[in-house]
Parts: structure tokens; sequence; C-alpha cells
């Protein structure tokens, strides 16, 4: 149980998807200008990391292995991603469009962000189990949620000063993300005793 | 015709880079440049990718109902990438183990599937491979500079391992610039990565408002005149 | 016609008295640092407000901006000082300089300056020397062992190694010993003198040592109104109790509030560095939450973490949730209720 | 029928997909033939390389093939063995040391003698600046191994000065050599105690 | 390889398959988007934007092939309406507000032409043939047809005046100046 | 009696002392009065005399219009020599509606109505009689009393509380007038008690008038009115605040007392409710202060409606050194005016010269969030945020922080040791949304004014296509008709 406690936190926390790992900057970049949004996208990128870290994970050890064919990993990867994010807006968008509404117009990002492959990959790379894979995917996804919130609050408060012209909008993000890396190495060793 | 192709470059190596305009592929952006050599590999990797995938695209754009037209692409992007993954891995392990993951990512860089569905799938196949090209080449500069900055700040080299990673031909490019330098380790790190292109993308803003400047100051020239 | 909005009148206060404020209770403990670490500690403080107040100038200079306005607001030379306390007292010159340019470029400056940062700069800087310069960072003193100028300048431009001074930290002793497997009892043996570490007669940095002299000036604060008690005590709070539990449990392993209260950065942090108005929250509840998560997150980083010290990593941590910390604590509207719904009308009492 | 029809059934999407997936796995299936053994012959060549740093000299055989799986303090050690006339004249295998963020991982090289021929650090995550002089491209610190073993310093040497010891710990350091030392002297001590499975001179009991 | 082969293209068709089956049965229909835009807009139909009327700007708009800023009747408060309903935001510097305008007309020189009439789109415009023509201050929305398309230049679009009830305080101008 | 506590609030400097010392005294008689249409929330009175006309003191020459106004009575004797603008007391320094008296100097009143026992008169009797006598609040809001009367009595009182809290420094007028006019005032609280049956009637009056809270106990001894002391603090005469610390309970938001069973009346107003009642006076003149450190003599003067502003600077001495700034009100809520010929109206309290040091401007710097703005705002409000937002012009934003709950009291500038301007931000935006809120209904009523004229475009076009078809069908029916009826007579004729 302890294990798995940190396991989680070790890939929410110390060793962040985005901040240390350098996975799903485009969407971490990108769209978090808004609270709902980061908190949509977030709930989006949850939802589809963990089931896609299961698929994929079933893919590699039932398939890919026992047939010898790893070479084609990366091609089986993104199509299963691409298929559970395409279908998931689908059925998402007709069955309950209030939903649609609030996490709807993140989920074709998904599809592209690094993080969601970046893990499948990771997790075949480390030879991981299936729960730890899951945890893994689970982890890293409410880590990406946290920054994306923490960040968003920032970007809030940020779009209210007054940034020098040069330095409005992106540069700005660029450097508080900076600095909030800078934070987030803090944590590290946390696991580690 | 040449204006367009004029167009078509000055679009990918500066007005709409990838990186400081568009700004995807971020990931690799921040994660493989702590030097220039690895910024230099992965944008050629990614060029690579990018100018085959907009000319198959281009090439089969017809074929491809709208329904499955995302999967299709990424699985032609897909198939690229595994053949570089293959090749890199194969002939220049170096470079492999350094980009490690990165290569594989390469799959998911918005920038690639963006260029196949903005570009490619609605452009003749000669137009999209040059998109492609200057893209890819805009890419290659823009991670090149990046690696460039952190890597002289950080460790006061330029190139370093060029040799070891892309081949001995390219030892010309290896630059020591302060010989015995203590480091600055936070070039290096993450938070050096995310502080570096803020202050590019500040640096590029400023330089394209003094050109807008001077632009109309010689508009209001000729004017006069 | 210009005709001027109400009010007419104006409490007699400014931005650059709120700051000489602050300077003022510092005074006391950077004067015992000055005193206990010698002419190098003096350096090294000059040499941060130097280059802060350059820097500033310089880019402000850049930016067509009013530059004697914005120094004279005395926040950029508060900061630099605040830098300056928390630096290792020898630390070479240019330790001082690259933390300061730090500190008000990239802290301040690049948000819009002075109320602007989301990011408290000093330990934004702090933390940006300590990852990028371990070694420097990590080198301490004994105090009493004071140099003359002449060394001084050594010590601090020449970057000279000071031999038979060097001394470990509290905290970073402790870590050290804890990874040889050698607990804390025997640890702390004469290294942890309650007295000394109350009057700040320890290895440390150059303004961080006086607990009693820190405590002095965090109240001259609150009853000057510039700070209120809520985050400081919350910070506390945040080391104390933790420390209490877990030193109840394993005494041998974790350390008590007493050591954990007095050392490191932990004093000046709770009254002059969670308290800066501009990276916390504001409101009284959001102080508290901030303070006990900074106090807390300062526990953890200390007794599990991999830095022997946290209070830095967990301001800028704490600074990052302080505008949603300000999204949901807000006061109660009059007339409304919590969620801000319109109370009902009614009569009787 | 024209194109623009076919392309709205159903069927069509189906096999477009599936026919570009057949497509492009025949090309990767072929591309894998082409890169297999060069991709092997890379990684193979990696790991030679890496073990060379640790044993200077020429060997008869092929150390990657001549191996030998042994039971250590921390879990099975894989041991590379190099000979000379037939003889085991030296062995490899990885050692872990405790850092100040995290594990260690070493290689070392011992000869038959139990004289260390080479340590070299393949993975670690201490602070670059402080605890990265264990890296022979930051400091030469590593080599002090070079020719040591258990008898030269004697035991109660094998620690930092700082411990008492021989090996220096660097200014500000002392957690990361202190690991990396204990992680040789165990090494030292694996070989000692399952030298006869090392040497391969069990009697024949292969 | 013949694995390989199979069972990639198994799971291509089966997924092509799946998807082409869902965007036949999940489809849904229509944009919603252009009319509730369109309640937004300023519905004056004056054409000043360049669209025929408002509901081909609202067409536009949510195709998102025009600016938020395109109509200058609605002024900011309609382009900060635009914005926050597409989720987008506005560059505001563009939009300069003129300050409510107002037809009025010289009565000396009106020929009673009903020239005006016939185009005010919000029928602000009170008088019949050979009569003067007055404009209703309530209706009149400022588009500047009625200016375009007088003879005499006898209708003229005026700054409305400034009145007690109208006034308010400015906005503050703080900040160091440069 | 026990206090609830005040949210926020601050302590400005009192100042009370400058004018406090002097007893009120009257002002000689101006030669022409200024009396402006407006001078009462709601819409402006119309005139009822014309140029030429000679009117006797009290007579009514506007009237009240509409739901919301309030009538408004001749000053002084004299002659209507002008029905024109005059410069208003207000921010904008626009000219205003102003009937303009010439004094003839009798100051002749009108005939008055007596009464003997007003406590035997009804309730709607008073309110009638408050509303006849033009009487509008005198504690700054000018909102007419007569309608509030109706108002609480309609939806029943249970505490009637007197404002006496005066928080505003420098001003001392109701300090005055509590202390030489106490009997009339609590039998003018007793009036509008009757009024509107109120079971609890407490008087509030802040610590700092120690002789003003004896005056009144004194007057109120035996009756039900119950004289309140209150700790000194900004904005403690709030009606918001005065009935959260008096009672404990607040007013739901976009609510009014009447809503929580109060009515809120300053002491001015009770005075003057006295007067209309018992001796039939129309509400002409108030107790207006004449304070600051410009001033050569401050000191409070009972002041005819209409007086331009500059005579009472003058029968203060004149000033003393240079005034920076002229304010009509407080300093904390009160405007700056730059032309002395403003006249006083019904809600002028006081004329205050200050000097550079007493105003305390200074240029503002950026906000350094030290959260002093949201310790001082007695509302709860985070006048730092709603500032930002308006600043980039999110003007929902700031609403959505609840910029229409804010009071505009002041306390939130007044701190800042930024010196963000920062009520005024706030008076801006809920202007600008004002005026956004008229120009949307002006849109929605030209929507509907284009919509119709696309219908009646529509339908014309229709009518005619219609006309036209008929027309051909017509026509058809015609040539089919002959046609068969040539065909029939070509059939006959076979
Ligand atoms: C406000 C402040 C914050 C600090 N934050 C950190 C930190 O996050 N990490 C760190 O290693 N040292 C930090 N330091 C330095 C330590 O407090 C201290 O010098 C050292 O690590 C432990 O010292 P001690 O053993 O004397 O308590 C900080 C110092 C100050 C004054
Ligand atoms: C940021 C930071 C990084 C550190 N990294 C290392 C490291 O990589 N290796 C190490 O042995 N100690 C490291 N230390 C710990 C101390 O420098 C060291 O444990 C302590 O000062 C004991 O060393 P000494 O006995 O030589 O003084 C680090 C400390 C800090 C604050
Ligand atoms: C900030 C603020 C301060 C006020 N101060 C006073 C005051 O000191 N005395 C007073 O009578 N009314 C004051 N008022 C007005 C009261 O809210 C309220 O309108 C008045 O007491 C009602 O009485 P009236 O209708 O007789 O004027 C203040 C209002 C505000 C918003
Ligand atoms: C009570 C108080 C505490 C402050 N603490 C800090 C601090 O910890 N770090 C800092 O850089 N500035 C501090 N300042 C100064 C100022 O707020 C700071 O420079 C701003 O963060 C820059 O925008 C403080 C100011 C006050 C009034
Ligand atoms: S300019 Fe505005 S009001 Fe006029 S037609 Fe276009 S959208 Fe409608
Ligand atoms: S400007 Fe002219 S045409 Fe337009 S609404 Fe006004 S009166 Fe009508
Ligand atoms: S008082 Fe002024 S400086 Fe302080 S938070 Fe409020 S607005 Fe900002
Ligand atoms: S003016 Fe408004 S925001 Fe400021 S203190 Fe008063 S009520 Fe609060
Ligand atoms: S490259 Fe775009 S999300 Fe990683």
């Amino acid at each position: 149980m302890s294990e798995y406690l940190l396991l989680l936190l070790g890939t929410a926390l110390v060793n962040n998807v985005v901040l240390v790992k350098f996975l799903g900057l485009c969407p971490f970049m990108g769209v978090s200008k808004k609270m709902d949004g980061a908190l949509g996208m977030g709930m989006a990128t949850t939802f589809v990391l963990t089931l896609t870290t299961a698929m994929t994970w079933m893919l590699e050890h039932w398939l890919l292995m026992p047939l010898g064919i790893q070479y084609l990993r990366i091609l089986a990867f993104i199509l299963t991603i691409a298929a559970v994010v395409q279908f998931t807006e689908m059925l998402i968008r007709k069955f309950s469009p209030a939903l649609y509404q609030v996490l709807g117009i993140y989920l074709p990002l998904i599809t592209t962000n690094c993080a969601v492959l970046g893990i499948a990959l990771l997790n075949v790379q480390e030879q991981n189990g299936f729960m730890h894979s899951l945890l893994y995917g689970f982890g890293s996804a409410v880590g990406f949620m946290l920054v994306m919130l923490l960040f968003t609050g920032l970007r809030v408060r940020l779009a209210l000063a007054q940034v020098p012209p040069a330095f409005s909008g992106a540069p700005i993000g660029f450097i508080t993300a900076s600095l909030l890396a800078l934070a987030f190495m803090g944590f590290a060793g946390l696991t580690a005793h | 015709m040449n204006e367009k192709y004029a167009h078509i470059t000055r679009e990918g190596l500066w007005s709409n880079n990838v990186v400081f305009a568009q700004m995807l592929a971020l990931c690799p952006t921040l994660a493989v440049t702590s030097t220039a050599t690895n910024g230099l590999g992965m944008g050629l990797a990614t060029t690579a990718v990018l100018l085959l995938s907009n000319v198959i695209i281009s090439s089969v754009r017809h074929l491809v109902s709208p329904e499955v037209r995302i999967p299709v692409y990424i699985v032609l992007i897909a198939t690229l990438v595994t053949l570089v993954d293959m090749s890199l891995n194969a002939w220049a392990h170096e470079l492999y183990k350094v980009l490690g993951l990165f290569i594989a990512l390469i799959v998911v860089n918005c920038a690639i599937l963006g260029r196949a569905e903005a570009f490619a799938s609605k452009n003749g196949m000669a137009d999209s491979a040059l998109d492609g090209l200057m893209m890819g080449l805009g890419f290659t500069a823009a991670l090149v500079v990046i690696g460039g900055v952190r890597e002289i700040f950080g460790s006061a080299t330029l190139f370093a391992n060029a040799h070891l990673l892309l081949g001995p031909a390219f030892s010309f490019l290896e630059m020591t610039i302060v010989p015995d330098y203590k480091g600055f380790l936070l070039m290096i790190l993450p938070p050096g990565g995310f502080m570096v292109v803020g202050l590019l993308l500040a640096a590029k803003r400023v330089s394209d408002q003094r050109r807008a400047a001077r632009a109309q100051l010689a508009a209001a020239e000729v004017a006069v005149n | 016609m210009n005709i001027a909005h109400s009010p007419h009148a104006h409490a007699p206060v400014s931005i650059g008295k709120v700051m000489a404020t602050v300077l003022l209770a510092l005074t006391p403990a950077t004067l015992f640092g000055f005193w206990l670490y010698g002419w190098p500690a003096v350096n090294l403080w000059a040499v941060s407000l130097i280059a802060a107040i350059v820097g500033e100038a310089f880019v402000l200079r850049l930016q067509n901006r009013k530059v004697r306005t914005v120094i004279m607001d005395g926040s950029g030379i508060l900061t630099a000082w605040l830098l300056a306390l928390s630096l290792p007292p020898y630390a070479p010159w240019w330790i001082a300089v690259l933390g300061s340019l730090f500190a008000v470029i990239i802290g301040k400056q690049v948000f819009g300056g002075l109320g602007q940062n989301v990011f408290n700069p000093a330990m934004a800087a702090r933390v940006m020397l300590l990852i990028s310069f371990p070694l420097e960072m990590t080198t301490w003193v004994a105090p009493a062992q004071a140099p003359g100028l002449l060394e001084s300048l050594r010590i601090t431009f020449l970057s000279q190694p000071i031999d038979g001074m060097a001394s470990a930290s509290l905290l970073g002793h402790v870590k050290t010993e804890f990874t040889r497997g050698i607990g804390l009892d025997q640890a702390l043996t004469g290294y942890y003198a309650p007295m000394d570490m109350l009057w700040g007669s320890r290895a440390g940095s150059l303004g961080e040592t006086a607990a009693v002299l820190l405590l002095i000036g965090g109240l001259f604060l609150i009853a000057r109104r510039i700070i209120t008690w809520h985050a400081p005590f919350a910070m506390l709070l945040g080391v104390a109790v933790p420390a209490l539990l877990f030193n109840a449990i394993d005494a041998n392993h974790y350390a008590g509030p007493m050591v954990h209260v007095l050392s490191g950065g932990l004093m000046l942090g709770a009254f002059f560095i969670i308290t800066d108005p501009v990276t916390s929250p504001n409101t009284a509840l959001g102080q508290f939450i901030f303070g006990l998560s900074c106090g807390l997150l300062t526990w953890i980083i200390r007794t599990w973490g991999g830095y022997p010290e946290g209070v830095a990593f967990a301001v800028l941590l704490m600074n990052a949730v302080t505008p949603i910390i300000d999204q949901y604590v807000k006061p109660r509207i009059y007339g409304r209720d919590r969620k801000g719904v319109a109370l009902p009308a009614k009569k009787g009492t | 029928m024209k194109l623009e029809e076919l392309r709205g059934k159903l069927a069509y999407q189906g096999l477009l997909l599936g026919g570009v997936a057949l497509l492009t796995s025949v090309a990767l299936a072929f591309a894998s033939r082409a890169t297999e053994a060069d991709i092997k012959a890379a990684e193979a060549a990696d790991l030679k390389q890496s073990l060379a740093q640790v044993l200077p000299g020429e060997y008869e055989n092929d150390l990657l093939k001549d191996t030998v799986t042994l039971a250590g303090k921390e879990g099975d050690v894989l041991v590379y063995r190099g000979r000379r006339a037939g003889k085991v004249e030296a062995v490899v295998y990885r050692v872990i040391g405790h850092g100040y963020a995290g594990n260690i991982v070493c290689v070392m090289g011992v000869s038959r003698e139990g004289k260390i021929l080479g340590v070299r650090v393949i993975a670690h995550k201490e602070t670059p600046g402080l605890g990265d002089k264990i890296e022979p491209a930051k400091a030469k610190w590593i080599f002090d191994f070079d020719g040591k073993y258990l008898g030269d310093p004697v035991a109660e040497k094998w620690a930092v000065k700082k411990d008492g010891g021989v090996f220096d710990q660097f200014a500000g350091a002392t957690i990361t050599p202190r690991g990396v030392v204990n992680a040789v002297k165990g090494g030292l001590e694996f070989f000692a105690g399952n030298k006869a499975q090392l040497l391969d001179e069990t009697g024949g009991a292969q | 390889m013949l694995f390989a082969v199979v069972s990639l293209t198994i799971l291509g068709t089966s997924f092509g398959l799946l998807l082409g089956v869902a965007a036949r049965y999940l489809k849904v229909e229509g944009n919603p988007l252009a009319a509730e835009i369109e309640q937004l807009l300023p519905g004056s139909q004056c054409g000043q934007c360049g669209f025929p009327g408002c509901t081909g700007a609202a067409q536009a708009l949510a195709e998102g092939s025009a600016p938020v800023t395109l109509c200058p009747p609605g002024g900011r408060a309609v382009v900060q309406a635009l914005a926050a309903k597409l989720g987008i935001e506005a560059d505001l510097s563009g939009v300069e507000e003129k300050g409510p305008m107002i037809a009025e007309v010289k009565e000396e020189i009106c020929i009673g032409c009903t020239r005006c009439f016939k185009v005010c789109p919000t029928d602000a415009i009170m008088g019949a043939a050979q009569q003067i023509h007055v404009v209703f201050r309530e209706a009149c929305t400022a588009c500047g047809k009625c200016e375009a398309v007088c003879p005499t230049e006898s209708i003229k679009l005026q700054p409305i005046p400034v009145t007690l009830q109208s006034w308010h305080w400015h906005k503050p101008l703080v900040g160091e100046s440069v | 009696m026990k206090l609830f506590d005040l949210r926020g609030g601050v302590h400005p400097e009192g100042r009370k002392d400058l004018s406090v010392g002097r007893h009120i005294r009257v002002l000689p008689l101006p030669e022409k009065l200024f009396v402006p249409l407006q001078q009462h929330i709601g819409a402006p009175a119309v005139p009822v005399v014309n140029i030429g006309d000679h009117v006797l003191k009290g007579q009514l020459i506007a009237t009240a219009q509409g739901a919301v106004s309030s009538s408004i009575h001749a000053p002084t004797s004299g002659t209507i020599v002008a029905l024109g603008d005059h410069v208003a007391p207000h921010p904008s320094g626009l000219p205003v509606p102003t009937i303009t008296l010439e004094s003839d100097g009798a100051d002749k009143w009108i005939a008055t109505q007596t009464v003997d026992d007003p406590f035997a008169l009804t309730p709607e009797d008073i309110a009638a009689r408050v509303g006849a006598a033009g009487i509008v609040g005198l504690g700054g809001a000018t909102f007419p009393a007569a309608l509030k009367l109706n108002l609480s009595r309609n939806s029943g009182v249970l505490t009637l509380i007197i404002n006496g809290g005066e928080c505003e420094p420098y001003l001392t007028c109701d300090d005055r007038i509590m202390r030489e006019r106490a009997a009339e005032i609590i039998e003018g609280i007793r009036l509008i008690a009757l009024a509107v049956a109120a079971q609890e009637v407490l008087v509030g009056i802040e610590d700092n008038k120690p002789e003003a809270i004896a005056a009144m106990q004194a007057a109120a001894q035996g009756s039900v009115v119950k004289v309140v002391t209150m700790p000194s603090m900004y904005p403690m005469g709030s009606e918001k605040q005065i009935i959260q610390v008096l009672t404990g309970k607040e007013i739901p938001a976009g609510g009014r007392p009447a809503d929580i069973g109060v009515l809120v009346h300053n002491v001015a107003t009770a005075f003057a409710v006295q007067q209309a009642i018992r001796y039939g006076r129309p509400l002409l003149s108030r107790i207006v202060t004449v304070s600051g450190g410009a001033i050569k003599t401050p000191c409070n003067v009972e002041t005819l409606v209409g007086t331009p502003v500059r005579e009472l600077i003058a029968f203060a001495d004149g000033y003393a050194q240079a005034a920076t700034r002229l304010v009509l009100g407080g300093p904390m809520m009160g405007q700056e005016f730059t032309d002395t010929n403003v006249p006083v109206v019904k809600g002028t309290s006081g004329v205050l010269a200050l000097t550079a040091a007493e105003v305390g401007q200074a240029e503002a710097s950026p906000c350094i969030r030290c959260a002093t703005c949201v310790r001082a705002c007695p509302v709860g409000l985070l006048p730092l945020e709603m500032a930002a937002h308006i600043r980039v012009s999110d003007l929902s934003g700031a609403v959505d922080l609840g910029l229409k709950d804010c009071i505009a009291c002041g306390s939130c500038s007044y701190v800042c040791p930024a010196h963000i301007p920062l009520v005024h931000y706030f008076n801006y935006a809920k202007g600008d949304l004002a005026a956004q809120e008229r120009s949307k209904l002006k849109q929605e009523a030209t929507k509907k004014l284009a919509d119709a004229r696309n219908e009646r475009m529509a339908r014309i076009e229709r009518e005619r296509a219609e006309a036209a078809a008929k027309r051909k069908a017509a026509k058809e029916a015609r040539e089919r008709a002959a046609k068969e009826a040539a065909e029939k007579a070509a059939s006959e004729t076979v």
C-alpha cells in the first residue's frame, strides 16, 4: 500500500510529467488560460491517460510481445490512443452534451499530447507490471492536472498584471513555468528515503 | 510562383516558426535541448519525418475520407517515425541513446499532424515538400538556438560531443568557450529550459517589433518622397 | 476639467514607508549577522544591494521607465537585503551579484515590477543559486572567527578557500549523519545548544540565526500593522505540530519542534518572507492556510526530502498555490452568504 | 462509382484504415529486418565499450557470451568473464551504492588476484557540480580505486577520509564518495566470497 | 512478418470500421452557435461589417472567418460579449469607441426626398414626401445610411451631448508616465 | 446595550475640533439664490412658477414628478429672475436646470399651518405632510423621506434607527444640531416612529460626541427613544453599517432596510420632520459645516438652499491659506468643486477648503497586494482585485467580485499605501456599466424596430406578390371565361 502511495507521490510530484519529464507541454502552455479549461483538460487527460495505459499494456503484453512484433509498438499504441480518444469524444458528445461542454473541446488535443504516448512507452521501457503501469499513468495524469491548475491560477493572475509588452503572453508564461519548475525541484529526493 | 516559395520559406523559418510562433512541439524543444548537438539531432530527425509525411499525405489526400482522416495520417506518421527510430538505433546509436523516448514521441509532435492537416491535405506535393522542409528546418534552427544558449551559459561549450552523436564529420562544430567554466546548472536543468525559451520568445518579439517599426518608417519616407 | 475623485484625505502611508519599516525591522538581525560573521558578511550584503540597484536601474532604463521613483520605493533593496540574509556569509561576490540580478530582473521586473510578480523574488533567486551552485551555497562557517577586513576582501572577492573555518549547518549536519546511519541523539550532540540557537550563535545564513532578534523584528511589524500574525504563526505551527508528533513517535529519527523552529531560515521565513504581500494571499484565512502549508512543506522537505532545508522551496511552491487560494478564499460580502447568494429578507431578531 | 461516393461508405473507411495499416506494417516489417542486425550490433558494441573501460587489455573470448549469474547482497549479479588461455583472468560486474539522491550504479572490473582493474559509474542522480565528480569526465577521483584490493588499504581504511579512511571526499559532498567506496568495498567482498565460481574453478561443476 | 501484417491490418480495419460507424450514428446535427451569436449582435442589419446583415455576420463568426471586432455599431460591449461566447481573447486596441452618435436633420436644407426614410433600418426617420424629416433619438443606431444617401447633406451624424444622466466618471489614469 | 462588530472600517483623523466649538449661526440673507430642480434621488422637479413671478418664503416653486421625486419651495421671498442652467454641485460640472430667485430682503413667509398636537395625526397624514414639505434625507443620500416612510409603514418596521453617527471627518453639523436642538429632534423622531409604528427607536451616536450624547439623552428622557453610544469609526454612519452595529442584522444584497424591518433616518432629517409637522415649514435650509485647514474661522452655518457656496466661505472669514481643494460634503465621500458659485442644496452637509497636507494626494504606484484595503472594506470586498479587473477593462469580472455591493465609502482608497484611486475605479465601472445597460436597452428596442421594419417590408412584398398573382389569376379567369364563352358560342352555333 505505502509502496503504491510513494509511487503516486513520486510520479505526481517528484518526477512531474510536465515540469521534470517534459511531456504534455503543448496543452500545458496552450490551454491554461482559464480555470475551467484547465480543469476540463486535466480531467479529460486523466481519463484518457488511465484508460490508454491499461489498453497499451494489454496490447504490449498480449499481442506485440507474444508475436515478437515489438517494432510495431509505436504504430499500434498511437492507433489505439487515437481511436480511444476519438471514440470517447463522439460518445460523450452524443450522450452527455453537458460533459461535452466541459471536456469535449479538449479531447482531440489529447491525441497529440505526448504525455499519453510517452507514459505508455515509458511503462514498456521500465517493464512495469499492470497495476504499476496503471498507477504510473494515473499518477502522471494527476501530476499533469496539478501543475496545470497551479499554472492556470498563476496565468489568470498575470493577465491582470502590468507585464511589459515584450514579455506579455507566452514569454512570461514560460518564465513562470520556469520558476514553477524551480519550486518543484524542492520535492527532489522525497521518495528516496 | 517564386514568391509563393519564398512565402512558404519565410513562414517555416521565421514568421510561422513551429516553436517561436506556433508554440507547438514544446516537449522535444525543452527536453532535448540541454546542448546544441542534441537539438540539432532531434531537429534533423523531425525534419525528415515532417518532409516525408507532408509528401505522402499530400499525395494520398484525395483518397482519404474525413471520418478516418486523422487515424490514417497518424498511422502514416507513426510508420515514418518508427523508421527513423530504427535507423537511428542502428546507425546512430549514441544519438539514439541521448534523444531516447523523444524520437518515438515525434509521432505526437503536434506540429507534424498540424502541418498534415493545415497544409499537406490541401496542397500539392511540391509545395507540401517545401513546407515540410522549411517547417522542419525552422524547428531545427529553434532547437539549435535554444540548445546553444543553454549550453553556452550552462557549460561554456557549443556542440559538445557532436562527433560522438552525429558522427566524426561533425567534430568541426565543437567549441569550448571558457576553458575552466564553473558551470551554471540552472541552464541545463528543466527550469533553465523554460527560461531560455521565454527569453528567446521575448527577444523575437522585440526584433519583430523593431522590424515593423522600421518598415513603417521606411514606408513613411517613401510616401514623403 | 479634471475633478478629483473622493476621498479627499489619505492615511499617512506610502509604499516607501512600508518598505523602510521592514528594513528597520531587519536591521537588528542583520547587525547581529555582521557581528557574528565579520566583514565578509558586510561585503556580501553590500554587493547584493548594489547589484540589485544597478540591475533594476538598468532594466528600467531599457523600458524607458522612471528609474528614480522605482528605486526609491525600496522594494528592490528589500529583496536584495533578504536575499543577502539568506546566503552563506562567506559566499563569493558573484553569488550575491548573480542572485540579486536574478531576483530583481527575472523574479520581478520581467513580470512588470513591484507588485506584478507571482513568485517571491528573493526566494526564487536563492533556490536558483542553491541548485546551480550547491557547493558555494552549502559551505557554512562556524561563528566567532571573524576575519579582518583585508582577509574578508580575499574571502568575498577572490573566493579564497576558508581553511579550518568550514562548518556544517545544523540541518545539513543531521542530514549527512542520517545517511551514515547515525541517529539523531548522537548527531545533535555538540551541535544543538538551545541557548545558542535562540541567540543565533551558530553556523547558518547571514541573517537567519538570531531567532530572538528576528522575532522582535516580526512583532514590531505586526505592531505597525505592516503584517498580520496569521501567516507567521501558522507557519511556526505547521512546522512545530508535525515535529512534535513524529518526535513523540520516534525521537531518534525525528527532531523535536524546538530544533525545527530555531534552525534554518524558519524565523526569517515566517516573519519576513512568507509575509511578502505581493506573493501571499490577501485574506486573513488565506494567509493562515498559506503559512500553515509553508510550514508543513518545510518540515516535509527537511524530514524526507533531498535538501537539508526547505523554507525557500516551500515558499515558492505556495506562491504557486496563492492565486488558487485567493480565488476560493474570499471574505463574505455584506448581505450575502458565503456563496454570494443574497441573504433572505426576514424580519424579527 | 466515383471516389466521392465511395469515401462515404462504411466499408471503404474500414478498409482504407486497414489497408494503410497493412501497407505500413509491411514496410515496417521489411525495415525491421534491415535494421535488426545493426541494432543488435550497436547495442553489443555499446556494452562492450563500457566493459572495456574497466577491463583494460585484450581477452581472447567474447565477454558478452561468457557470463555467470550469482546471488549477491542486492539480488542477482550478472558477471562477465574475460579469459586468456582459457583461464578466467578478470571479471566484470555491477555494484550499487547509495548516494545523496538515490542509487549510484557502478561497474567494476576485478582481476583474478582480486585487484581492482577499474571502476566506472554508469548511472547516478547525484547533484551536478557536487556529487558528479565521480564521473571520470568531471574528475579523476574514480581512478583512485585502480589497483586497490582488500588489504590495501586495510578493511577499516576502506572509507572516505572524513570517516577515517584513505579516500578523498569532495568539498561539501561526503555522501556520494562514501556511497561509492562502500559499494566498491562490497564488490570486493563479493569477489572474495564467490571466488571459485567467478573464476570458473569449481572443479568442472558447469 | 505475417503476424505483424495480419494483426495490424485487423487492428486498423476494426478501428476504421468503428470510427466510421461512430461517425455515422453518433453525429450531432447543426451548429447552434450561429444562432446564439446572432442574439448578441445589434440586429440593426446595417451591413457595416461587410456582411449581408447580422445573420451573415453571425454565420461568419461561428465559422471563425470573421474577427469579433467586426461590428462597428456594437462597440466594445459587443466585442467582449462575442469574445466571451467564442472563448477567445479579443484585441480591443483596434476598437475605437466613437462615443454615441445620432443622425440629425438640418431642417433648412432638407428637401423631403424620402431617401433617408427608405433606407433607415430601424424606422428612425419620420416624415413623408416633400416634408421635412425628423429623427427619433431613441431609434437611431447611428448607422449612417441616411447620411450616405442624402442628396443635400442635410442629414448628418452628430455626437449625442452629455447630460447629467449619461455622464459618468472617466477611467482613472494611473501608472508612471513614460 | 450590546453592540455588534463593524467589519473593516478606518480611523481617519477627525479634525472635528476645528468647527465643533462654535454655535450654529444663521447666514445673512443672500441676494440671489440658485435653486436646482434636482436636489434629490429620482426625477427632477417641475417648475410651477414663471420668470417675473413674485414668490413668498415657503411657497412651492417646483413640484414632484413621477414616483420618486420631491418638491421644492422658495427659500425666501423674492422674484424669479431666471429659469435656466446654472452650475450644479455635481462632479461633471455640467450646468443643470435651476430656478434663480432674487431675494426681496423681506424674507416673508407664506401662510403656514401649525399643528398643536402632532401626535394626533395619522401615520398617512404625517407622511403626506413630510412629502408636501419637500423633505429628503439629509444624511447624504437625499432620498425623498415621505417615500421611505410609506414604504416602511407598508412593510412594517421593528426598529427605527436615527443616525447621529456623523463619521465623516471635519463635519460637525449633526453634532451641533443634536447639542442645540435635541428636544426638537426627539419630537421629530417620535413623529417618525409614529408614522411607521416602530417598536424600538435607537439613536446611534459616535463616542467622539459626548456633549451631543448628553443633550440627546436628556431630551429623550422618558420617551421610547434610546440613545446608544457607538465606537468612532468610519463608515459607522452608513446605513448598512449602523444597522449591523446596532442590530446585528444585515440588509440582504440588493435589498432595503425595510426588508429586515429597519428604517434609518438622519438626525437632521428628524429635525426637518418636526419643523414640517408642527409648524408646517417646508425644508428650506440646512446646517452646513464650513471647515478645513484653509478656512479662517471654521463653523456651522444655517444656510438657505440655493445659497452660493462663496457666501459661506466669506461668512467664515475667508481663507487662512491657499486651499488646494474645495469639497462639498465630507472628505471621504464629498465631491470636489472648483466654481464657488455652486449653490448649497438639501444634501450639502459641508463646505471644506483643504490644504495640500490635508488632502495627502500622491501619484499612484502599482498595487503591492498588501490587502490593507481588504481589511478596511466594511462590506467584505476585495478592492484590489476589483480595481485590477477594471484596469484591464474586465468589468464583468469586477461585478462577479461584488462591485455592485460596494457602497463607495472610500475606506479602501484612504488606506491604500500605493495611493491607488480605488473608488474612482469603482465609480467609473459602475457608470460605464450603467451606460452599457442603457445602450443595450436601446439596442433591444432598435432590434424590435428593425424586425418590425423587415416584417413590414416582407409583408409589402408578399402583398404585392399576392396582388400580382390575383391579378394574374383574375386575368386568366377572364380569359378562360371569354374563351369558354366563345367556345360555347361556337358550339351553340354549330
Ligand atoms: C528564508 C530562507 C529560506 C531558505 N530556504 C532554503 C531551502 O529551501 N533549502 C535549503 O537548502 N536552504 C535554505 N535556506 C538556507 C538554510 O536556512 C540554512 O542556511 C541551511 O540550509 C540550514 O542551516 P542550519 O542548520 O543553520 O539551520 C534558506 C534560508 C533562509 C534564510
Ligand atoms: C543542493 C544540495 C545538493 C547536494 N548534493 C550532494 C551530493 O550530490 N552528494 C553529496 O555527497 N552531498 C550532497 N549534498 C549534501 C551536503 O553538501 C553534504 O551532505 C553535507 O554538507 C556534508 O558534507 P561535508 O561533510 O563535506 O560537509 C547536497 C546538499 C545540497 C543542499
Ligand atoms: C459611507 C457612508 C457614510 C455615511 N455616513 C453617514 C453619517 O455619518 N451620518 C448619516 O446620517 N448618514 C450617513 N450616511 C448615509 C446613510 O447611509 C443613510 O443614507 C442615512 O443615514 C439615511 O438617513 P436620511 O434618509 O435621513 O438621510 C452614510 C452613507 C455612506 C454610504
Ligand atoms: C512584509 C514584507 C515582506 C517582504 N518580503 C519579501 C520577500 O520575502 N522577498 C522579496 O523579494 N521581497 C519582499 N518584500 C518586498 C516586496 O514586496 C517585493 O520586492 C515584491 O515581491 C516585488 O514585487 C517584502 C515586503 C514586505 C512589506
Ligand atoms: S455591422 Fe453589426 S449591426 Fe450592422 S449588420 Fe453587421 S453585425 Fe449587424
Ligand atoms: S443613422 Fe440614419 S439610417 Fe441609420 S438609424 Fe439613424 S436615422 Fe436611421
Ligand atoms: S491597499 Fe492598495 S496596495 Fe494594498 S492591496 Fe489594496 S490596492 Fe493594493
Ligand atoms: S469603497 Fe467599496 S470597496 Fe472600497 S472600502 Fe468602501 S465598500 Fe469597500
Ligand atoms: S510536443 Fe506537444 S504536447 Fe508534447
